[in-house]
């Protein structure tokens, strides 16, 4: 059995894990796993998965980046008879056989509702943030509309200054977190909806010597995301489970190879990092 | 009864590039079927006082008339409507384009094909083909690029162009400086049988022995000024040399007699 | 001005000195068309070998549906070029028209009305972009940097970031979808848009200016022709074929992103560069253009057949193409350098 | 041989020809780089009335440190850009010197041996694309764009997509990070790769060499110069420079990842563009790159100061470039087109 | 004792380009201090015979020796390194350089500053202000560009740098096509010079008076091959005409006496 996995780019270590998780299921369950990188191109991904129809594999694994632009080529995969599993990113009303993954706005909220906590009890109740954002994400804009929800909901004094754009690349993130600090001197938190935007949110906190006043937020745990916990100014990191989410979208294919059902929403829960429970992941950094 | 109007008549043309005033009130007019030999030392600005009048170069002032209604080119195209043609010092051939395109450059004939109007190309290549022979140039094949073509093949084809304009006017910048014997012979036949057929003819060269050849007339430039105008019939080869230097000067390569060294250098 | 007969000729004649052109002549002459032709041969014959499925019938008319936003900006792209100019804002259009199709049609614009306000905003775009490139003579470079930058922008603005879904019973995704006598829809666009092209390039005036515009440009105005509106066209041209190109992705994709078509200029202008149009103006050709892209689509579609490593294909691709260029030109080194 | 003096001149001599040349001259012969000046200034001008920390010394060093990587590219680009060539793989050299160089770190490689391996490596791509492009004649556009593709995966597959971290205590870090006399290194190492660069281009042979094969490469090697090498090199030159930028950004980062550098190959070439440096080649200018990449940074860095929507920068920045080359070309119309 | 070897001596050279035989089996002998004159219609092969021996164009097939010693030009650089020195018909001027930097190109005086050469600019443009005055070419500023030069003073730019390189042998294709009066003057005042001190020159030029006033033989080609070699001294303007065309001609533009017409036309 070949099964075949669809990925946004190589670039972020988050998909890099999935790649990893599912490589590992697909061994142990003794299917062949072929990946494509669509490189961030949307029409790309319906152009292999339209491949992948045509040679006829017997399932693939998609993390979308158009949710809506998919689902035409998922729709002909399950004419064809091809299961298709989401992950990351859910389709909405799509004809894929499952979703794995996180509910994205569901986290924003979470994180935002711990962000709003810390605000209260820690910083007396007021805070003025920045974001770090990938406007051209679809689930980094969920997370930043969840978190500021929350915050909203909170009742917490908090003042949303500037979102600049990172472009889910690492030296721009870095680039716009440094201006946005320069333009904003009182700003004293700093969100980031992804794993590039926290690269370069860190980066800029430790190059500008601002470590001692700006708390960073943010998705995505990197050895130095976990370096700034250690050193007590990054707070707090949603962590997602790339390599679980993989594994599991090769064991839902299998099983539904074997003509098993599955759950048509797998959530894979997300864990907030930060000082207390760090050392848990910090075996995956070394 | 009145004269006719001058063909062309240039008034007061100055243009200045930064710091050089390359034409300095220069004046010029042309009779119908006139030959006028313009020349000139190097840089006196006989082809940018040409280029003004094709309307490649727009002066800073002066006035141009054509058969006496006055005119204002901003652009070759403006020139062209009145029927001045040019052949340009530096060619302005396309060199990817082929030998036959460029001959027909801007009026290339056309034929309809299914109500749309495409390219004869056919038609493109005999005309090409029996214009070039008029000329007496040897190109073997009208779909050669020009790029490739010797020197004198690529000017043979700016003049083919500029001549087969039906123009009233007929500019040719330099025109055989490129050419071996039989296809000089060959341009300045083309120019008396265009100025019998009644076009005035502007003719930049520095082979004064074709002035006398061809002109009806000769104008003088000396560093972006008029300087002399002389009837053909009224002078000679020595006086436009020494016009053209500034001095008295004489020199053997231009056809006038004498030792070829420089007049008064010691 | 009768051309002086020859009749007594007084040199003894040695060998005919123009003999007939011979194919090899005709290869060596269209040296660039006739490289990537074998190339993509080539491609072609080694993704038949080496996959089971490339050389079916679903899988040709899959790449070629696939590569019909391609095809078509390739073709309109080779006319910019071909006057020296760059389009770089073409990704941008295609990403603006998409989203905007997809927010008029869920406004309730009827779908006609949604196509031809979209080709009209393409063209409209290039209009704009031509005018400073050709009236007021800023190069094409930044104009179009600019373009790409505020084009993309506009289309995040109207998405805010979303993709918008459109009605999979709208007409509209027809024109990506639908087969028509056995063929994908878009491929037909694409291949009458090529045909036009070709006829466009090779056999009308419009055609021939182009190219002299990147020849000589100023040659071309001298010879009288307004040069300026020729180039202000091609800009026009490129809008609309990119705005062809959206309305066709949107169709496909059931949606409008404003992340559609990132790269989609470079992917474009290697096309047309790989199938010999040289981006100094001048030399430009339509079958080279088809033959680049199609080679670019069938590389993509032919790796993932043969089960590439992700983190081997863009060596695999980038090295295929540099091998094989390389070798074309070693083959038909006579055709660039005649020296 | 003497020159004929000329004493008794026959023509009541008029006004003299030429007038001493005067700044308005001066201003008409340079206005590329006086447009882009000029509008560098009005840029900085609005930034500095519309926001409070534009004109602080911590920011105009910030703006300096951020955009060291993309001045000492850009001035190697301009190199590349005037002999009529161009390198798109310098955003992927980049990358894979980066990830390279935190590898090397890794595995406990001392750091001086790394910055003289990755340049190395830098120069080492250059000159294997330069091959191609100057000896075997193939478009530099299609070498570097296969460089881009095959550089960037190399350094995919040496990360495998992971961020590499390097040790904040390593004094490579250093390079990126690191105050000298109250100014950030890299600001000093840019600087000094740009005095470097204006002397090579305008006051050495090789600069002389650079611009003439841009204008006629033909005419030049005819003078005996060895053309080919002269290209090779500037490759050379621009895969070190792409390196030196990878090796600071790098230690910026603390972090050497194949995600860097992306889209930075358009970046440095519109910098060199809106400098005033020609596409076509045979024009270039050192100073109007600086102010290009200056402009291009300030930009960025004033939007985000001015608490621009990041839904509007793109928009902004667009057409801000636009209007103001627009006004430049307007006002020094005369020194573009000389008609 | 025997002869000195010629300074040149081409042998069967042959060049093709596609269906096109440029140059067929020809050969070229000039002995130093010689004055060669090289004619022959437009496209006969003049200049790419010129290029062969220039390293510009590598031959298909043929030999060639200098003083005596069998030489393979795979470049330029090569038959510079040889003392050959050409002016192309072409100019091979750098646009977008100054005139002094075209005068110079490829052997810049340098000077050293800490260690590093760089150009002398100073001097650079000493020297071609004093070069350019030796030619009696008047251009106002050493530091313009050559693109908006007169096509005389660029060609004089061309003529300034080939003979300012020392060479044994200087190539000239048409040199003085562009040139007016006294810049032509001086030109064949600087053929007469450096031939006097042991140069072999190539002159190519359709302007025939010319030829007997500087060349010591002329050799005329025709579609690609030796036709004919005369020495200046027993031949005439008349039979050096019939033989570039091949028949019988005549041509009063040629400084020939007779009507100017084709001789033989109808
Ligand atoms: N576009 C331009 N920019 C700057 N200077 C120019 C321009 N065009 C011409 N000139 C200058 O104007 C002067 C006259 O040039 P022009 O070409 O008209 O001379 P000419 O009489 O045709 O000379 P020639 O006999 O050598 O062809 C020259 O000194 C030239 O350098
Ligand atoms: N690179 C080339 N490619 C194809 N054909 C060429 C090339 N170079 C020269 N030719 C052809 O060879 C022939 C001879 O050209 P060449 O330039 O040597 O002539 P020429 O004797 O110098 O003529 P002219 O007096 O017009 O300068 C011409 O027919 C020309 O088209
Ligand atoms: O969920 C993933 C990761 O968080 C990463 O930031 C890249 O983009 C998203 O799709
Ligand atoms: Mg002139
Ligand atoms: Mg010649």
């Amino acid at each position: 059995d070949t099964l075949a996995l669809v990925t946004i780019n190589q670039q972020a270590l988050f998909f890099n894990q999935i790649n990893d998780g599912a490589k590992e299921a697909a061994k142990a369950a003794g299917v062949d796993l072929v990946i494509f990188n669509a490189n961030n191109v949307p029409s790309a991904q319906n152009d292999a998965i339209e491949t992948y129809i045509t040679q006829k594999v017997d399932g693939i694994i998609l993390v979308a980046i158009d949710v809506n632009g998919v689902k035409p080529a998922i729709t002909e995969a399950k004419k064809a008879g091809i299961p298709v599993v989401a992950i990351d990113a859910q389709i909405p009303d799509g004809d894929n056989a499952a979703f794995i993954g996180v509910d994205n706005t569901a986290a924003g909220e979470e994180i935002g509702k711990f962000y709003a906590d810390y605000v209260k009890t820690e910083m007396g109740g007021t805070a003025k943030i920045g974001v770090i954002g990938a406007l051209n994400s679809f689930i980094q804009n969920q997370r930043l509309d969840g978190f500021k929800k929350a915050v909203a909901d909170s009742g917490a004094n908090v003042t949303f200054v500037d979102t600049v754009d990172g472009q889910n690349v690492q030296d721009v993130a870095l680039g716009a977190a440094e201006n946005l600090m320069t333009a904003n001197p009182d700003m004293t938190t700093l969100y980031a909806t992804g794993e590039p935007a926290l690269i370069g949110a860190v980066s800029a906190v430790d190059s500008q010597g601002r470590t001692g006043d700006v708390k960073v937020f943010g998705w995505d745990l990197t050895a130095q995301a976990v370096k700034g916990i250690d050193e007590g100014w990054v707070t707090a990191v949603v962590q997602q489970d790339p390599a679980g989410e993989g594994k599991a979208a090769v064991e839902a294919l299998v099983k539904l190879k074997k003509g098993e059902s599955i759950e048509p929403v797998i959530n894979i829960p997300v864990t907030i990092v930060t000082k207390d429970n760090v050392d848990q992941f910090r075996g995956m950094f070394q | 009864m009145t004269l006719p109007p001058p063909r062309v008549k240039m008034t007061g043309i100055s243009k200045r590039y930064g710091p050089i005033n390359t034409l300095d009130n220069v004046s010029l007019t042309l009779a119908p079927g006139e030959v006028l030999g313009l020349v000139g030392d190097n840089g006196a600005g006989k082809s940018t006082l040409s280029k003004v009048l094709s309307g490649a170069v727009i002066p800073d002032s002066g006035t141009i008339e054509i058969d006496g209604q006055a005119v204002a080119f901003s652009s070759p195209a403006d020139a062209r409507e009145r029927h001045v043609e040019m052949v340009y010092q530096d060619l302005s051939l396309c060199d990817t384009i082929d030998v036959a395109g460029n001959l027909f450059l801007g009026r290339e004939p056309r034929r309809r094909i299914a109500g749309v109007s495409l390219l004869d190309k056919k038609r493109m290549h005999d005309e090409a083909r029996d214009m070039l022979d008029r000329l007496g140039i040897v190109i073997p094949d009208t779909r050669a690029k020009v790029e490739n073509l010797s020197g004198g093949q690529r000017q043979s084809i700016a003049i083919g162009r500029a001549a087969s304009f039906e123009p009233l006017v007929l500019i040719m910048d330099e025109p055989t400086a490129a050419l071996a014997v039989a296809e000089v012979e060959a341009v300045l036949d083309l120019i008396r049988t265009v100025s019998a057929r009644g076009v005035g003819v502007i003719l930049i060269t520095h082979r004064l022995q074709d002035l006398f050849l061809v002109c009806d007339r000769i104008q003088v430039m000396y560093e972006g000024r008029n300087v002399a105008e002389r009837k053909t019939s009224e002078t000679n080869i020595e006086e436009v040399v020494d016009l053209i230097v500034g001095h008295k000067f004489q020199a053997r390569s231009a056809g006038s007699a004498g030792p070829a060294t420089v007049g008064d250098a010691p | 001005m009768t051309a002086p007969a020859r009749p007594v000729n007084m040199h003894a004649n040695g060998t005919e000195r123009v003999r007939k052109a011979t194919w090899r002549d005709w290869i060596m002459a269209n040296g660039s068309v006739v490289s990537i032709a074998v190339f993509f041969a080539a491609c072609c014959l080694l993704f038949t070998l080496v996959t089971q499925n490339f050389l079916t019938s679903p899988n040709i008319l899959n790449v070629i549906r696939q590569s019909a936003p391609l095809l078509i900006s390739a073709a309109a792209m080779t006319f910019v070029i071909t006057t020296g100019g760059i389009d770089l804002s073409i990704g941008s259009i295609l990403a603006l028209v998409a989203s905007l199709s997809a927010a008029l049609l869920q406004l309730g614009v009827p779908w006609p009305l949604v196509i031809v306000l979209m080709l009209a905003c393409g063209g409209l775009i290039g209009a704009f972009q031509g005018f400073f490139i050709a009236y007021e003579g800023i190069p094409a470079f930044i104009v179009t940097l600019a373009g790409l930058s505020v084009v993309r922008g506009v289309a995040l603005l109207i998405t805010g970031g979303y993709s918008i879904p459109i009605d999979s019973g709208s007409p509209f995704v027809v024109i990506g979808r639908a087969w028509v006598f056995g063929l994908p829809l878009p491929a037909i666009i694409a291949v009458a848009m090529l045909v036009i092209a070709w006829i466009v390039f090779n056999e009308a005036r419009f055609g021939r200016y182009v190219t002299g515009i990147g020849a000589n440009a100023e040659a071309v105005r001298r010879a009288g022709i307004d040069t300026r509106r020729t180039t202000l066209m091609v800009y026009v041209i490129s809008g609309m074929a990119a705005a062809l190109s959206g309305i066709i992705l949107a169709g496909r994709l059931g949606s409008g992103s404003s992340n559609s078509g990132q790269g989609f200029e470079l992917e474009v202008i290697a096309a047309v560069v790989l199938g010999g149009t040289s981006l100094f103006g001048g030399r430009g050709t339509i079958i080279g253009t088809v033959l680049g892209a199609l080679t670019v689509a069938v590389l993509g579609n032919g790796l993932i057949l043969a089960h590439m490593s992700p983190f081997l294909t863009p060596i695999v691709t980038g090295s295929i193409i540099l091998i094989a260029i390389w070798l074309n030109f070693r083959l038909f080194r006579g055709a660039i350098r005649t020296r």
